[in-house]
This record gives structure tokens, C-alpha cells and sequence, in this order.
């Protein structure tokens, strides 16, 4: 397990293969990369702001979940904070099992965690103006689906 | 005690971090508060439903306890990802 | 949308940071890669055989569908056949969204019909024999989520 | 018409293609000319449920019609991805 909170633009290609590579015992990798997207108004920049003391401890947290929910070999998460250009990585995850649907579940619910349980805030600037990028009420439901029942 | 600011609310507010000085039991008790500080936190307190907590770098509720508490942080809804 | 059928191996790193460059108006990249698993008694060789003349085609036809089925900006298939050795990639898809949801599932239907209706077939063999990977019946069940109502 | 075989079946047939010459109207009545010719093909053909066919290079049931068609193709449930 692997958890990197950095500044510095990552090379998803170089991620992936060392993430895939010699893992004679895991049939299956998925891999999720988030990409700044253009927007109306065309996107000057997004700025990432991040709570350090508790951004690193919350991930590891989350990725230590989906290790104890599901059988995996390992996961890997890279989240970027500072100023970043549409076009750029944002962030990744990748995850590594057996079959592939331990695989799939697992970087979902990474995903859902880190929309709306890790400490990070996107503020866009435009040609017209800057603001802070709202929660969407589907990222917040999307974490309903994985409530324990016990 | 460390009270510390994201986002937005870190914009309202006008600084990233304050030590403050308070015998709140609770989240809720620092908020009341901070809100009769001055108008700058009323701006940022003014809807609970838009905010989030964390407790020594822990998410919580607003009725969490602060006994013991280090570190407070207000920000909006985290957009990770 | 690219679909390729090829015995060369292919370069995962390379593959994924080519899809998801400047992809400025899609978000999210969702990539699966299939991994030649080591076995018990362990795995000297896996042979795929495939139908060559239906291949390229029955592959495209999923990839087409779904394209139609989620709001996706790109759709990326690679399989290969032909003598692979144990870690070796044996295919990868990669798919392309404004938000998530539309990736992974579209990643997950890809696999699933990739698994059960691709003609792909794969023989092991070890140090104790050789024989035909047979079908999961979970394969084949997985299939009924993506059954359409109409 | 052409009728091809793949994985095991091609193993027990002994061949991966050939041409045969047949009046059958489904796919259903081919497979019952070919059991009778020789005990490979009665070997390969003894459990319909463990084949899968394709006619002209898309799935099909074994009830499907081989009018018109040139090419049928005999094989396992696949195993790609």
C-alpha cells in the first residue's frame, strides 16, 4: 500500500506499469486518474488547497478499509494539492486482486471516499471569475451504497 | 487551542489558523462563540449545514466533545478526488 | 475508439498516458489490465487461441455499444493472443468520462462481455500437464446486470 | 460452407476448419450430420450445452437457420479479458 500526498505532477503511465508489473499473483488491475476538465468560460487555472496534518492519515485510513473489505494484493493513491492546469492528473488509484470484480469495487469506493472524506478543496479560476467547486449531493448518496450493515 | 480554517470559510474568516482561547465543551459551544466574535464569523458560521469539522484531525459532529481537543478545523464539504 | 487484436505485447504505462493525454474535456480515466495469474503447480505457459475473422469485429460491436449506453469521450480495447508467460498483461480497456460513474461502469460492462463473449480461448500449461481455462459460471452470470429492460 | 472449430473442440474434431457439404436448415440439424460421420465428431459434439456456435461470425442458438450461411463455428464458452 502506497498513499502520496504531493505537489509534484505524477506520471500516470510510469504508475500504472510499476503498479502492474510482476504481479504473478493478481489477475487484475484497475486504475482510476482524475484530469482537470475545462469548463464553461474556459479554465485558467485549480487551485487544490489541503488540511497536511490530516490529508495523509485520512487516506491511509480509507485505502486500510478497502484493504479489510476486500481481497487485495495492493493499492496505490496519489493525490496532488497546489496549482494545477486543466489537462494535468489531478490524482490516481490504482488497485490490484485476483478476479476483477474485488478490483473494480475497491477503486470505487477509494473514489467515492476521496470526493467527499479526504481534506481537499478545488477552487477554479476562469476568464470571468474564481470559486470554490461545490460538493455534488451524488458524491455525498454515492457513499450510502457501501453503509455496513452491521 | 488551534482553530483551523479551509476553503471558503478560511476566506471569510481572513486567516488560516488563530489560537483561541475557550472553555466550550463542545464544536457547537466554539461556534456560538466565534459567531459573537465579530461579523466576519458570523459570515462564515451562518449556515452549520454548509460546514464540516474536524477534531484533532478527525471528522466529527457538531456536538462532538472538545475535552481534550488540540486542534479544531472548520472547512466546507471536502471535493477530493 | 481503437480496438486492437494483436499478438505483441503492449505497453500499459505507455497505452494509459497516451489515452488520457489532453483529454482537457473528460475528467476521469478508468483502465482495466488483465494479468496472466501464476497457478498452482505452477504456470509454465498460457496459450490464446481466437476466431480471427470474428475478433476485431465482436469486440468493436462492445465497445460501440458502450458508447451508446454511457455518455463516454473515448473507449480503448487491447487484447492479445498467442503464447504468454506467467505476469504477462493479456489485455487492457480504458475508458473516458466527464464523471466517473459513466467510466467505471462502462470499464466493468466492457469486461464483463470482453469475458463471457469475445472468442478467446485460453489453455494452461504447467509443470503437471495442460488444459482449457474453463468458463466461470460468475462470468456468465455477471452478464444479467447489464440486461436491457426494454 | 466452412465450418471451423476452436479450443477443445478443434482438439477432439482434429482439424480447425473444413468444408462440408450439407442440406441442413439450422445449425441444430448440422450437428446431427456431423455426429454420425465419426466418433471424433460424436466425442465433440456429445454435450451441446458445453459448445457455443457462431454463424457467419456472430453468436447464434443452435436453432439459428444456416441459410445463406458460409461459415459456422464450434467452440467452448469463451474465456477472454
Amino acid at each position: 500500500m502506497r498513499v502520496s500526498v504531493q505537489k509534484a505532477r505524477f506520471d500516470l503511465g510510469h504508475e500504472a506499469q510499476a503498479f502492474a508489473a510482476d504481479r504473478t499473483d493478481m489477475g487484475a488491475i484497475v486504475t482510476f486518474t482524475g484530469i482537470v476538465r475545462d469548463v464553461a468560460g474556459g479554465l485558467a487555472e485549480m487551485e487544490i488547497e489541503h488540511y497536511p496534518a490530516m490529508t495523509q492519515k485520512a487516506i491511509e485510513e480509507i485505502a486500510q478499509e478497502a484493504k479489510d473489505r476486500w481481497s487485495l494484493g495492493d493499492v496505490l493513491v496519489i493525490h496532488r494539492y497546489g496549482m494545477l492546469q486543466a489537462g494535468e492528473m489531478i490524482m490516481m488509484v490504482a488497485t490490484a486482486s485476483r478476479h476483477r470484480k474485488d478490483a473494480f469495487e475497491a477503486a470505487e469506493f477509494l473514489m467515492d471516499y476521496l470526493k467527499s472524506r479526504a481534506p481537499f478543496w478545488k477552487k477554479e479560476t476562469t476568464e470571468t471569475g474564481s470559486g470554490w467547486v461545490a460538493a455534488r449531493d451524488e458524491d455525498e448518496s454515492a457513499l450510502d451504497r457501501w453503509a455496513k450493515s452491521d | 487551542m488551534d482553530v483551523l480554517y479551509f476553503a471558503w470559510v478560511r476566506e471569510r474568516i481572513g486567516v488560516p489558523k488563530e489560537t483561541v482561547t475557550t472553555t466550550a465543551s463542545t464544536v457547537a459551544d466554539l461556534v456560538a462563540e466565534l459567531r459573537t466574535k465579530e461579523d466576519r464569523y458570523e459570515a462564515a458560521f451562518a449556515d452549520l449545514s454548509a460546514l464540516r469539522v474536524a477534531v484533532d484531525q478527525e471528522l466529527a459532529d457538531f456536538d462532538a466533545s472538545l475535552d481534550g481537543a488540540r486542534e479544531v478545523a472548520f472547512f466546507p464539504p471536502m471535493t477530493g478526488g
